[in-house]
């Protein structure tokens, strides 16, 4: 279900930061950002704020004031702080059942 | 997880949490569900409609963040089995595309008397809902489609989060 | 009885009250329940336990007022069709001799919305279990029998009527 | 499931009254009673309450003090009237599900 891998740098300039995540962005939010998966550089230290911040620069993919967001295929709060390797899910809302 | 029946001590519950591409009909898993101590069976099952919010829906597929979705719906299972004296918790959510009339979701609980039953089920699937990252895509009679549920940015839907779950209450 | 769903109006619902002697898995009643238009399907099973009140059991046979009983399991659907929108309401029970394990009632609702199949459901079984005019024989381990439910005269149970129902409200 | 027929008087003095009933008892009223069912002659305009007094005097036949009793396949409260050819039944407490 994970579809076609794509390795792309959201926001350029954030490649001298020191950590890479891995992007996954499901449902509306994929066709929306035009890919379902992407990796970005972020400076260690960063929360799962700083990526939404830096999602928000990607053409196309509007995200509400807070989106719903996975570290590692668990929920996390906007102030969980990334790791090297961190898989980075934006969930849109569900709709399962 | 160890539960005591009315007459010597049961095993813990069986639990199982599937997401699959096949009808869920054809699983074996729902073939035998329970054991000679469980006097109650509810099956729950999602079936796609032919409608949904007054728009006539022609095709629809579910995608999944699928180990996410699937450790999620164990969780939903384990809280339901501690919470509830339950004999099985046997749940699965289909993904990919689907017919009309096809089952989404179907949730069979057994359990010595009906109240746990209606009880563990309704739990698990307000909270099957909420919290397993699924998406439904819909397909209309007119030609468009849109994914289900997907407000506008604007809209600024309430975080989801583990603390952030339906009430187990049914209304 | 008539019932307006989101799209066009469908007829009244399906319903079905039935005591049978056969198993209740080869009625073909329960095959198709519902329509495209029913998203959810709720089937609770009564099942025969080993086990009451602490005493093994190893046999059972359920009695019935025939004719009442179709009537008032008729009559407790019939309610259930008119408080809440559903689409079917298909429920069966057996009579006769039943082994260890064996469905004792079935009961299949399906409707547009799952809030409505759970209520519907929970109100046809309670209600089942206090108006049915249903008697349940049951042989035990040691040899001894005795019809459940049964007090003493000097026990004095409250009468039942029509009047004097369980809630609708699931606990 | 009604059994064989017995065609008894419950009570021989009875049958100067001018209305007949069939009874039918189930479940555990029927073991107490020795039978499932028998016919009672009573006086016109007798109820349900007087029937059951009858029927107390059936040896073996516990009743509570006020048995739940069906006319003609529906509940009926004790002072429910009788008529020529009811099939009154006591419906000892129900057990089905």
């Amino acid at each position: 279900m994970e579809g076609r891998l794509y390795h792309r740098e959201a926001d350029p300039t954030s490649t001298i930061g020191p950590i890479r995540v891995r992007v996954l962005l499901f449902g509306v939010y994929g066709e929306m950002g035009g890919t379902r998966e992407c990796r970005v550089s972020l400076p260690a230290g960063s929360r799962v704020a700083d990526i939404v911040e830096t999602l928000r620069g990607r053409p196309g993919l509007e995200l509400p004031e807070q989106p719903v967001v996975a570290v590692n295929q668990a929920y996390a709060g906007p102030e969980a702080e990334l790791s090297e390797g961190d898989e980075v899910a934006l969930i849109p809302p569900v709709a399962g059942g | 997880m160890t539960r005591t029946s009315e007459v010597g001590t049961r095993a813990s519950p069986m639990i199982h949490a599937i997401l699959t591409e096949k009808p869920l009909e054809s699983l074996e898993v729902f073939q035998s569900v329970g054991t000679s101590a469980d006097g109650a069976v509810l099956t729950f099952e999602g079936r796609v409609r032919d409608q949904n919010e007054g728009r006539r829906v022609t095709g629809l597929a579910y995608e999944a963040y699928a180990e996410m979705a699937e450790r999620e719906l164990r969780g939903i299972c384990d809280e339901a089995a501690a919470r509830f004296d339950v004999g099985a918790i046997i749940t699965a959510h289909r993904v990919g595309p689907l017919e009309i009339g096809a089952l989404s979701v179907r949730i069979m609980i057994a359990a010595p008397h009906r109240a746990e039953c209606y009880e563990a089920s309704r739990f698990v699937i307000e909270e099957l809902k909420v919290r397993v990252p699924i998406w439904k895509h819909e397909v209309y009679a007119d030609g468009s489609a849109r994914w289900v549920g997907a407000a506008p940015a604007d809209a600024a839907p309430e975080p989801l989060s583990p603390g952030n779950r339906a009430s187990e209450d049914t209304p």
